[in-house]
């Protein structure tokens, strides 16, 4: 099993989602998490002073897959998150040793 | 003999300018700090609000209105001593003259808030708002309303441009330049933690503005609705001055800057407020809206002092203008209520020399209240407290515990 | 000859009708929207008020309520020409009702923001407000209040049904309609991000309508009374109304929900609230609970537009409901202040025409004031700004820094 | 005969303390409790406000002031019969006295939503509140104001130590006793999930509270001035006790506790703000704060009862406590209005009575109505709508939506 | 040593903290996470429009735990969180390389 | 390529950040965590009333680098966030097996 990383335009969440659903991974888990890269924050002025937010709003997204289903989350991830402009964000992928449904106690590929 | 409908009003009036602070004011300058402050902000000013209540009891009220020299009242009221349910100011009840002033002693201090929030010691804020209004918002007040040496000389300062805003808003860069800048000054700081808030407060004060300026009539009446009107002219030209002028430089006219000049408006409005006719009220407004936003930049990037929320460049700069150019639209011949026997000139020399002694006083009184405050309680708070925030380090509590 | 009673409460009058916009409607809306927009929320009713207010003062005030024809006042009074400190209106300082009637001018552009928010470009809201005070609230102002028409058939509207709620609810509909909808709309959109600020700016607008209505009465007596009576019960009435329709319909009823019945209650009662007695306030709080209720749907669903935050249906619905049933319960007979030499039948039938008429009127001059938009400003903010956000995009600041 | 002086501040004075309630205290409330509970909290507030407002035009009104025996009024008022537009109450409108006793109707049984918060069901909360003001608030309300059996031993409670704050105390506690505690009472509570907004909501209690003491003067004239004097002296007096204990004990002044001494002072002068002078008032505030401040700790350590925000340990204890010290501080001697023909002696043992006899009652039927709620709808959420908060179990909502 | 991400209902976060102090685990970090999954979000209405909320908040957990530990660290969780509801959430592992206490420098099993 | 996870102090993000564009690295996650560990949390007293609150707000970052840079990007958040007092924080580094940047598509170090 694998466990992605994706962090995404927040904006982009829906459509990633329903591409996700679309090759029927319903799981995920999304944090709301500041972003640092090529992207550059931004300048607010309050009452003639600047203030330099240097980080981006991004989410986040978790997801545990089989072996076999990575490469095509991975890739309907990045199809619909993309929209071209910097700061569309990152796709990661780590190895998941084991899995475990709480409620169940099933493991593996089945606790997804 | 007491007027129902003057009392009504000034009942009225009165909770509205306590309505300014609490939570008006507080909440404006709440929405300007780091949320880790925000409470230190509100617990400034309802703390300052009980104690400047209780000194105005004690003695502040006999200091700025009993009998006594040019310089200051007596004690003669102190402790409200003499003063009976139906003694009589004006046609209002005395008890109530005092109420409605001792909003004004409530709000005068709460605004220093302003230049030290962030980083001062809760204790000091205490001592220095105690010892201030004693040492310089009673005998000022005297001065100009207590039969003192500036009403002598015909000073015109309806609702405070003298009283409230040139003292607190000098006595508050003082501050400022004593405690020091928060860090990362000027360009370093963080932005206003909840700019809705700071309307919201914005909002309160300009409702409560009303019974600041129009209650200062002191009776309901053709003063109370002409201050109102032009009260509230000042305030919305202001506004849309700021907003020009942000939308114009920066390309965005900001939440935050709007409402900046609303308060701008309604401080270069307060003396004028009942003495110009509504050309007075869009000039002033006018006024004030472009000299209190040089005025920001002025203090924030050429003296580099850490005023934090503009306490001088918006109340103090405002009520200064206001001050000097109600010697102008105060005349017949721009719709204002007359000068009587003063011309523009020498009105306009009474009003300069009502500015610039009050602003040395309360800076130099001030000073020494602060060396007053080094050397007790301390001044400025530590660094362990200030990166962990004043509401948790001086009052044990979150803002937000979502 | 002044009353200082009655001044007494038209100053206080003042203060609350513009703290229903400042900070009330704004934030009542701003709970509505996502937290991106919520500046622009704000900053929209702060800006209006601003402009309102100087246009008032240039020319609004003298097209309502100066003499002219049936159809607009002349320009006699603008700039208020010719008002002094001791002009009188009735029994109160005229100043002081060129006030009371600002604050009325300045929430009726102000109730518009509900239909366009999360979309409209910033410059677009100050060109539309400005066109729609001089175009169409002077105008039907006079009509009403200013001795037109409307006043000559003897049309009853006392505190804006006509005025301010068919006008504003009505024009909404159509910049909704021209802006297009949300994305998502209806099904897709977000939920409001702060139901906690929706039911404190319904309580706001609660207390500070009662300036509203029984401020209308421009005196503090018999009718005053019974104006903030009436008015309170319809509000209790109509809040209740819509708590029981969520609660059987979707078995649990919902706090924006019943501070939605509070204004669709307290619009409704508006143009009756000086004629009808207790049992008409009751009756127009069910009655505009209702129907309100039901209108919601058939804007949302039915019509399909975009009117974000429901003008038309609880504001220009219930206005118009509660001006058609101050024919029935102005009579006498239920405790109304009595019809005068009408019967209902004849007075329905003017109140019909004025509704109708105003409708119409505001539907079309609206629709070229929207023409003149697209073709200057532009109406609908770019896709990327209404995805970043108005806050960010149109005033480069967030309502949340935390 | 109608005084518009008189008319115009009791307006006013109706608007202040319907503000109280909303949003005052309901925001003062809502901080207190977790996030995802703030919505009921909201609700409770608004739901009773507008049930209290129909009640009391049914029948509750004419129970407490209509004709009727030492206990109770008749029904001689219910549906406001026989009253209209032109009668009159001393010299404001009846319409008038109607709405600003209805105000008093509101705020009491919202008084009582701190004890049962974050776990109460909403129709519980309707049910229990809709009885209580026909058979507690209404009966004692008449005792004491309407002519009944404690007026005629001569009572002193100008604006609601027994009838407001004695019955909704003990209610409270009888109440939170039969809910049962929160999960992790005492000491495994989460604590309050927003103190800004506490301070918020104090702040507008402060200020309604104007309306509350000065308003019930029933006129503007002496005895309003001094009211508000010495309710502000009260309120500001018992915030600094409350503060300097707090820093005392725990090293850290908090400004939830800062404002808890606020309410505890308001409450405490309550009873004696017509009678008191300014001595009275500083005392006053002194005996609040001290004592609430030991009635809190009674209350949750020694009786271990989950009277959630201290209704009882503030509000009951404030109002018993001014209501007893009135006897004493009306007295000439303390400058107060002086007792008439009663002593200190005889006037305490007046006040005695009339807090016993009305804390007794309140108990006893309050009781009786909890075993009528766990009849019908019921008392307690389920644990899951308790764990899920009561929010979105009972209203379908969620308070934040970022 | 082993990274474990749990996923749990935010009202069992005593529970869990209790019965990892148990076996003596003190350490880990907390995040405020959206979860889709199974158990579907819920839905919303305002003023006769319904909003569809499609997550449903939890808890994510993140734990640095000795190899050793983890077959008991995972068991705590387990029971702990467990209410037998759809939505109970998973129990993730991961292998972990490296781990240091910034504070003292030391590194592996001691760091934690 | 490995995958650090930083628990720090909040107030240290600054100099944190400012260490790893020393060595020129610029993009990371930021999230707003909760913290339990050896620094305990605080006790508020309200009313009378003690609220234990047993986390501590802490920031956790992630940082996908090149397998050669991990030990000079640990040393530099070590050393910037580093106070010496309790609660300073942890570093742990795990296994990353890919990486992609969305808007591109590049993959492995050519993505960071
Ligand atoms: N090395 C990294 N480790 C972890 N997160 C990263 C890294 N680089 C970028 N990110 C995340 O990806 C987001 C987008 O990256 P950025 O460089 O701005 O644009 P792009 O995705 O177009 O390359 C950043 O805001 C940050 O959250
Ligand atoms: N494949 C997955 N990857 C990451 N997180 C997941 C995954 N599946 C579920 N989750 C998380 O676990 C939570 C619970 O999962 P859910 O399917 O709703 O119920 P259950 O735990 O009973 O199977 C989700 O809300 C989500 O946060
Ligand atoms: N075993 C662990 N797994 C994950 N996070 C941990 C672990 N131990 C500590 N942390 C995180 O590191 C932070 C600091 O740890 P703590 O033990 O308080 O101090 P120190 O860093 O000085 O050892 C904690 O608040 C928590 O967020």
């Amino acid at each position: 099993m694998k466990w992605i990383v994706a962090v995404i335009q927040p904006h982009r969440i829906d459509a990633v989602r329903e591409a996700l659903v679309g090759i029927n991974i319903q799981g995920l888990t999304v944090t709301e998490v500041k972003g640092y890269g090529r992207q550059k924050g931004h300048t607010e002025v309050y009452r003639g002073a600047e203030y330099q937010i240097n980080y981006v709003p991004k989410l986040k997204l978790e997801i545990a897959v089989d072996g076999d289903l990575v490469d095509s989350a991975v890739e309907a991830i990045a199809s619909a998150a993309q929209t071209g402009k910097i700061g569309d964000g990152k796709i990661f992928v780590l190895d998941l040793e084991s899995a475990l449904r709480i409620r169940t106690g099933e493991t593996g590929g089945a606790s997804l | 003999m007491i007027d129902s409908g003057d009392t009504a009003w000034i009942l009225t009036a009165t909770a509205l300018v306590l309505f300014m602070t609490l939570p008006g004011l507080a909440l404006f300058y709440a929405g300007l700090v780091q949320s880790k402050n925000i409470l230190s902000v509100l617990m400034h000013c309802m703390a300052i609000a009980c104690l400047a209540s209780v000194l105005w009891v004690i003695a502040g009220y006999s200091l700025a209105f009993a009998e006594g020299s040019a310089w200051v009242g007596g004690l003669s009221k102190a402790f409200l001593s003499g003063v009976t349910r139906s003694s009589e100011s004006g046609t209002i009840p005395e008890t109530l003259f005092i109420m409605f002033q001792m909003t004004f002693a409530i709000i005068t201090p709460a605004l220093m808030v302003g230049a030290y929030v962030e980083r001062i010691k809760f204790s000091a804020v205490l001592l220095i708002s105690g010892l201030w209004i004693f040492a310089i918002y009673a005998p000022v007040t005297h001065w100009v309303w207590g039969g003192g040496w500036l009403a002598e000389m015909g000073v015109l300062d309806f609702a405070g441009g003298i009283v409230v805003h040139v003292t607190a808003g000098v006595s508050a860069l003082v501050i400022a330049w004593q405690l020091g800048p928060r860090a990362g000054f000027p360009d370093g700081v963080k932005p206003p933690h909840a700019p809705w808030m700071v309307m919201v407060g914005a909002a309160m004060l300009w409702v409560g503005w009303f019974g600041f300026n129009a209650g200062s009539a002191l009776s309901a009446g053709a003063d109370a609705g002409m201050a109102m009107l032009v009260t509230h002219l000042s305030a919305a030209v202001a506004s849309l001055v700021w907003m020009v002028i942000e939308w114009v430089r920066f390309g965005k006219p900001s939440l935050v800057g709007i409402v900046t000049g609303t308060i701008a408006g309604l401080a270069t409005i307060t003396p004028a407020s009942g003495y110009v006719g509504p050309v007075g009220g869009i000039v002033l407004g006018l006024a004030g809206g472009i000299i209190c936003y040089l005025a920001v930049d002025l203090v924030k990037r050429k003296m580099r002092i850490d005023d934090s929320l503009d306490v001088l460049a918006v109340h103090g700069i405002g009520g200064a203008t206001g001050t000097l150019l109600a010697a102008v639209f105060a005349a017949e011949a721009f719709g204002g209520s007359g000068l009587g026997e003063a011309t523009m000139g020498s009105q306009f020399y009474v009003q300069t020399v009502g500015v610039v002694a009050t602003a040395i006083f309360s800076g130099v009184v001030t000073l020494i209240i602060c060396y007053i405050a080094k050397a007790t309680t301390g001044l400025r708070a530590s660094d362990d407290a200030i990166i962990e925030g004043l509401d948790f380090a001086d009052h044990g509590e979150n803002g937000y515990n979502k």
